[in-house]
């Protein structure tokens, strides 16, 4: 039974840094032109290029991003 | 997670590493159901925000005394899981002697060093980790090793020590890396709960404000121009399990 | 120790005194003339399952004693001059951090290195906050190794009540002088205090607490500083202790505290016996300041003479407790092969105060 | 004559450097400046306020207290604490872009000013506190433009040459209103 | 820096005023609100010969500034309450051992790290030797970039003439502010004294020289310590420092130091505007205090109202200076988003003690 | 010799090897010709009374601090020759980060740390140096690695710093290792003299006061059980002579 | 009945437990007693004084100010500073055998005992203090020989009950004026 | 030509410690009867058996013994 993931962004907590950006490697990950509460024009992803394998999450700084299996 | 506070956000800087440590310590803390019982004593810097994004028991100790407060704390509750969370100036420069007499000690405690090469709080100075030519407002002309000295090799200053159950350099320079720290992490983390004595881990990381880098940039640079100085390395392991 | 009544060291009087109270943890660094009491410690607390603790310096161990407290449990530090400079930043962390313990200090000569003879030249940082900030804890100063026991029960308790770091002071002669006690008042008293409420224990189900000792809002520095001085004018109200001697129909009085308090009180005693109107006052506790006897001293005192083993520390309090009222005059001698003050000086000073 | 102004913002905003640059342009228009500060310990995200008073004549105490001419409030998280310091009868500007719906407050005059949103289109979001500078100064004449733009070039200094292009061009922008003509 | 009127932060005005006095070692280790002294000796020390050495920690600072003072160079070091504290031991050190240097503590709201914004809160420890020991040093508090600057050959000059550490305190709100400056008045002097009757600088043929801090008979500890003691007497004779304004027939006075002052005296500017008899003082020195201004007060003076960004510090200086000839009351104020105190409650009381 | 007091009795223990190493040092000056541009630091301890007997300028520092208040005497007189006389209380316990970071900055000043095992002045309590199962005051039951971990390796703490010039653990148990102790001591003043940088020698040294032991037994106890844990060895030389 | 004596020496003679057994000896008889003291910062060498008060009352002040009753001096140097101690009519005990000449002081009574050379003889230096003392207490009967030997054993203790026999030998041969008859 | 060498020994700074007698190689020295004003019996030699080494002249810690060449 293949599990369900998906890519749970948390976009009040996003800093806009770009690591996650840099480093997935499906270039699935991209600032958007809104802003946050904080100021900050946070990531959306594409996920049609997602993999889910959670690199973005890992490097994330601000616990934005996590892989979810349901 | 209980451990984790996800509703507040992190106060540090864009792209700053204490992020990435702070979550490892939650994720372990939780995965070894330690939550009851931790106590994590922060030093005071950029790290003395590490508490405030668990539901964790924290100390905050006075500027690089967190090592002796970790040791009253677990004299009087030696079954608890005490941890400190310092920066390297907090640990390496005023805080040394302390981090060098528990260690030898073999108290067992675990300290994380998060080690980013510069005073990053009070505004990126110039720490015993800044690496050589770096500059800072305090070394403005690049650190020079005549003048002020080469980084200093913390992790090596304990190898010695029998007190020492674990003694390891990580980094979160890249995913790959933030994977195996927290791997050496866990270790140092078992070392403290099987009383097999005083752990320690140093954690590279960058501050790209103290920097003044781009936050891409400045991981960069930890990956490569400081732990060419700095090498990521597993120096002492007792507990014997994977990392 | 199974009898009641032993002749020991004042300073071992003070761990004897600890141990039967209940404290369970000494912290020290050796200094003369404190290093007896961690002797002490050292040989006997494991007997009741307590550890003396040898850090690596004072400011070692004022933090141990700080991450000990904040379990719950009530420990102690004891060091001289040099050692309690150093401890200074933590005990303002304590203080702000509003953690109990018992400090020590066996005064010697300073500034500097200075002389590890006696003296009483720490009373300004004793009293005034040694370290930066504004907050005050309560000072303790015994006479006699009898007063240091009967105040270790009272000490332990305002340690708990008002969730403060407690000083105790003696003068290094003091601290090194052997006489006979009576321990029977040092009741184990430490496990009767509930610390449940506000140790640091895990978080558990009752949710996350944290110690803090800086302010991350601007806000809460204020509100710190203003608990503090709450803290501090309850127990101006409260906890003023002194000694007095015949001061109903004084024309001057004596104050002095600590050791030389003693011999000022024979000094004075030998004078009434003469029939000169002389009374006495030694403050017990330093911090806060017994100005309660001095406000209700009778208008028939017009002198007060101040006596310290320093150059005037305590004869500040003295002057703004009377704020006018009376002459204040100071006597003050440190050093030297007997560094006591001399009783002489002080009989010379009452003859020209009150001529016969 | 004598003006008293706060700049309040998050750390990293730039509110420090609207105050450097006015009591400098201040400086250049042959008056008297001081500039006091208070900031949170993070070096981003935490509160900073620059608080100014410029003067033709001698300044005795710079303090600053519910009596500014002008306050400039860029960031929503210290709305609340600093909207206060306007003296009655005072200018309250605000960073549209982040502090969403008008602060509330009475007998003083709102400008709205969205700052980040100008700026980001300028190509800069960080020049978001110039472009409300710039505005300032076309809405009140605080100080003059021109007093402004040079007074800048001497903050940046050598090092921060390359910097001076974009914040003037901000500053510019902010003083006409909008940056739809430079586009 | 070639011109002489510059728009500088103080703790900036502060540093480049020992450059242009003569001063080339600044020891330090960041800590805010003092960082920036750091700073700037670190970029600008250098270009005069001079060196910043930024120790591991404030004990290393003292204690690299003593071994730089016995060599006969005045060196300096800044810091902020926490660090304030670590250096006391050495502080107590270089006064018993006669050693000049300049200190300046950016002082922060406290105790425990406290909050990195501005109070006056190191009063105590200021003036009442912050180490063990009697000994008092100069303190001097500018309460603005301009007096900084006029001050340092002042403080230089008593450093030398009294080989003693002198003190500048500031409240971190001042340190951190930013005003013109003319530096004109802070000349080259440091190298107009010479040090080499006392200094330390290899026996040749002179003989040896020990530098001494503790006493190897007790009577050195006596000796020592009432050298200190007649030194201090010296400065009180001679150092009091103060600004006054309309004295003559005031009511109330208001006293306040530093930048505190500045507020209250444009306060009382506009009081007098009005009318009302209201005086003012501001002590430069805190040590000696400017007791000399409060014996000079005319007697129309009904009340002193002390204002501090404490809880009540200087207010002590106060009340023993005027030793109950009037009134004295105190207004403190720390933390809080605006740190300064509240002209606003200075009003206030005003209006209460002078009603219109 | 003009360096030596000979007039003035040691005020030392019978026995004591700080006397040694006092006369060690009053030979090597007189014989580089230093003594007119010498500054001894001392600590407090014992060993503060080295320089009552030489005709050099001294300091007192305050316990702990000689190393600081010898960089700060250095930066002042470059040229001057500065050596700090510590015991292993006030080095390697109070003074410990002190020692570190001027070893890891390479200032150009000589550290000799006379270790006897115990705080002497203060009546032989232990010290970071104290054997396991050794008793005194402070550890009555006898030194015990669990509750105070091992002797403290401080020499060997220092291996791996660039900073550092000389390096070397001596003793004055035998006639013969004082003779090698006075070689060692002469390589670490050329260290400094060449500006090679830091220079540190810790001498083995009995205090048969508060080992409570008798004289010839302390230097035996000194040659054997001493030095079996803490090896007298060469660690670091860059100045090239013999020693 | 109150007394008041004074032990002076050098650091490692052993003036202290003079001191101290003094006041045991006292607390045998059933009085009180206070010790106080003075010593140099070095281990051995330096001087070391032990303060003495012992009364069948209790004691207020415990200080000695040139009011002794009985000063033992054992070493030279620190003859200068503690003679002065003695109260006049005072006895003064010196240790001949290394204060070669009888210190100058008027009204005191002098009492000069070899101790140093008589505890040689009996075998152990080290033991010159409780010869002295034997001695002082066959001369003022300050306490009883009994109360002095039985002290012994308490101060002691069980750690260094060896050193009780040689101690009580030479506080006997003190007391009997002489070690000759122990021969 | 042969150096006239001495054992200097400066009685008054002697400790009797007994650190010369033990490393004495030829068993020349021993601590007399006298006291020195320390108050200490000092070392003497015989000069008969003493073969000027230094051995003592090495370990004393109180630099009382010297052999010197004339
Ligand atoms: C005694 C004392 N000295 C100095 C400071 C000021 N201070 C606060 S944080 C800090 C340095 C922080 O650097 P680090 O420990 O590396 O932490 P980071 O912020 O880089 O994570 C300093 C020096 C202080 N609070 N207390
Ligand atoms: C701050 C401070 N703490 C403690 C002391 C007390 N003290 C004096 S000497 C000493 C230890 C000396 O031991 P060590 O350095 O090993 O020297 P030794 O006497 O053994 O040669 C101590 C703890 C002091 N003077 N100052
Ligand atoms: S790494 Fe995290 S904080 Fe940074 S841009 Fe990606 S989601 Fe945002
Ligand atoms: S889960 Fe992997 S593929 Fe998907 S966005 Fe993150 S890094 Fe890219
Ligand atoms: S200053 Fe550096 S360490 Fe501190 S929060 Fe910012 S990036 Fe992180
Ligand atoms: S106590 Fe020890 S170190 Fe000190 S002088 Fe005596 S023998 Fe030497
Ligand atoms: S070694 Fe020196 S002090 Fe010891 S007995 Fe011999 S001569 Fe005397
Ligand atoms: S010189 Fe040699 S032989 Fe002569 S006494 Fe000394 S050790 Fe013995
Ligand atoms: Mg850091
Ligand atoms: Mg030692």
């Amino acid at each position: 039974m293949k599990k369900n993931k998906t890519l749970v962004i948390n976009s009040a907590r996003c800093k806009a840094c770009g690591l996650c950006i840099h480093f997935c490697p499906k270039k699935a990950l991209s600032l958007c032109g809104e802003f946050n509460d904080m100021g900050y024009n946070f990531v959306q992803s594409d996920q049609e290029l997602c993999v889910k394998c959670n690199t973005c999450g890992t490097i994330c700084p601000d616990v934005v991003l996590k892989v979810v299996e349901d | 997670m209980k451990t984790f506070r996800e509703e507040k956000n992190f106060s540090w800087c864009p792209g700053c590493g204490h992020g990435i440590v702070a979550r490892l310590c939650a994720e372990l803390i939780e995965e070894n159901n330690l939550r009851d019982r931790t106590c994590c004593v922060v030093g005071i810097g950029c790290g003395g925000f590490h508490h405030h994004y668990m539901e964790i028991d924290a100390l905050e100790a006075a500027h690089g005394r967190s090592i002796p407060v970790a040791t009253g704390y677990k004299l009087g509750l030696p079954d608890n899981f005490v941890y400190t969370l310092q920066g390297d100036g907090d640990c390496a420069s005023i805080g040394l002697a302390e981090l060098m007499h528990a260690a030898n000690r073999g108290t067992p405690i675990t300290v994380i060093m998060v080690n980013n090469g510069v005073f990053g709080m009070t505004g990126g100075q110039m720490s015993p980790e800044t690496l050589i030519s770096q500059k800072t407002p305090t070394c403005p002309f690049g650190r020079d090793a005549k003048l002020h000295g080469n980084p200093l090799k913390v992790s090596e200053m304990m190898q010695e020590m029998d007190g020492v159950a674990y003694l390891a350099r990580l980094s979160v320079a890249t995913p790959t890396l933030v994977r195996k720290a927290k791997k050496g992490l866990a270790q140092a983390f078992k070392a403290q709960e099987e009383k097999l004595g005083f752990s320690f881990v140093e954690i590279l990381s960058p501050c790209p404000t103290g920097w003044n880098m781009k936050v891409v940039d400045s991981y960069q640079r930890l990956a490569k121009e400081v732990a060419e100085i700095l090498p990521v390395k597993e120096f002492i392991n007792k507990v014997g399990g994977e990392s | 120790m199974e009898s009641n009544t032993l002749f020991m060291k004042n300073s071992e009087i003070f761990a004897e005194a600890m141990i039967r109270c209940g404290i369970r943890y000494h912290f020290a660094y050796p200094i003369t003339p404190a290093t007896d009491v961690m002797k002490y410690t050292a040989a006997h607390f494991h007997k009741v399952g307590g550890r003396m603790f040898q850090a690596e310096s004072e400011l070692a161990v004022i933090n141990c004693l700080t991450g000990l407290a904040a379990t719950g449990q009530l420990g102690c530090a004891s060091t001289s001059g040099p050692g309690f400079d150093l401890m200074q930043e933590g005990i303002g962390f304590m203080t702000a951090a509003e953690l109990p313990c018992i400090l020590l200090d066996n005064m010697r000569v300073g500034p500097g290195d200075g002389d590890i003879i006696g003296s009483q030249q720490d009373y300004f940082m004793a009293t005034r906050g040694g370290s930066h900030g504004d907050y005050y804890i309560p000072v303790y100063a015994p006479a006699s190794g009898q007063e240091i026991v009967d105040l270790m029960p009272v000490a332990i308790d305002r340690a708990f009540t008002y969730r403060t770091p407690v000083l105790f002071v003696m003068d290094g002669v003091m601290a090194q002088m052997i006489e006979t006690v009576d321990f029977t008042p040092a009741k184990e008293t430490v496990s009767s205090y509930d610390t449940g409420e506000w140790s640091y224990t895990g978080a558990k189900d009752r949710g996350k607490r944290a110690l803090i000792t800086g302010s991350y809002a601007h806000s809460d520095g204020e509100q710190m500083v203003k608990k503090l001085m709450a803290k501090a004018e309850a127990m101006t109200a409260k906890e003023q202790l002194w000694e007095e001697y015949e001061l109903e129909d004084a024309e001057v009085v004596v104050c002095a505290f600590g050791l030389p308090g003693r011999v000022c009180r024979e000094i004075v005693q030998e004078r009434r016996k003469q029939g000169e109107k002389i009374g006495f006052i030694r403050p017990i506790t330093l911090f806060p300041f017994p100005e309660k006897v001095f406000a209700g001293l009778p208008g028939s005192v017009r002198e007060i003479l101040v006596v310290e083993m320093n150059y005037g520390q305590m004869v500040q309090d003295v002057r703004l407790a009377v704020n006018g009222r009376c002459n204040v005059s100071h006597y003050g001698h440190v050093g030297g092969d007997q560094p006591m003050i001399k009783a002489r000086e002080v009989r010379n000073r009452l003859a020209a105060l009150v001529p016969a | 004559m004598k003006k008293k102004l706060v700049f309040a913002g998050s750390g990293g905003q730039g509110v420090i450097s609207m105050a450097t640059l006015t009591c400098l342009a201040a400086i250049e228009c042959k008056w008297n400046a001081v500039m006091s500060q208070t900031y949170g310990i993070e070096q981003r995200g935490g509160t900073a306020v620059g608080f100014v008073v410029i003067s033709d004549e001698e300044i005795g105490s710079p303090m600053i207290e519910e009596d500014a001419d002008i306050c400039c409030l860029m960031h929503p998280m210290i709305v609340d604490a600093h909207i206060k310091d306007a003296a009655s009868g005072g200018i309250v500007l605000y960073n549209s872009s982040l502090v969403k719906s008008e602060p509330v407050r009475e007998s003083v005059e709102f400008l709205s000013v969205p700052a980040t949103d100008a700026a980001q289109e300028l190509g800069e979001r960080r020049a978001a506190n110039m472009f409300a500078l710039g505005r300032l100064s076309a809405e009140t004449g605080f100080v003059p433009i021109e007093a402004l733009c040079s007074a800048l070039e001497k903050m940046l200094g050598e090092k921060k040459k390359h910097l001076v292009e974009i914040n003037q061009k901000a500053l510019r922008a902010g003083y006409a209103g909008g940056c739809n003509e430079e586009k």
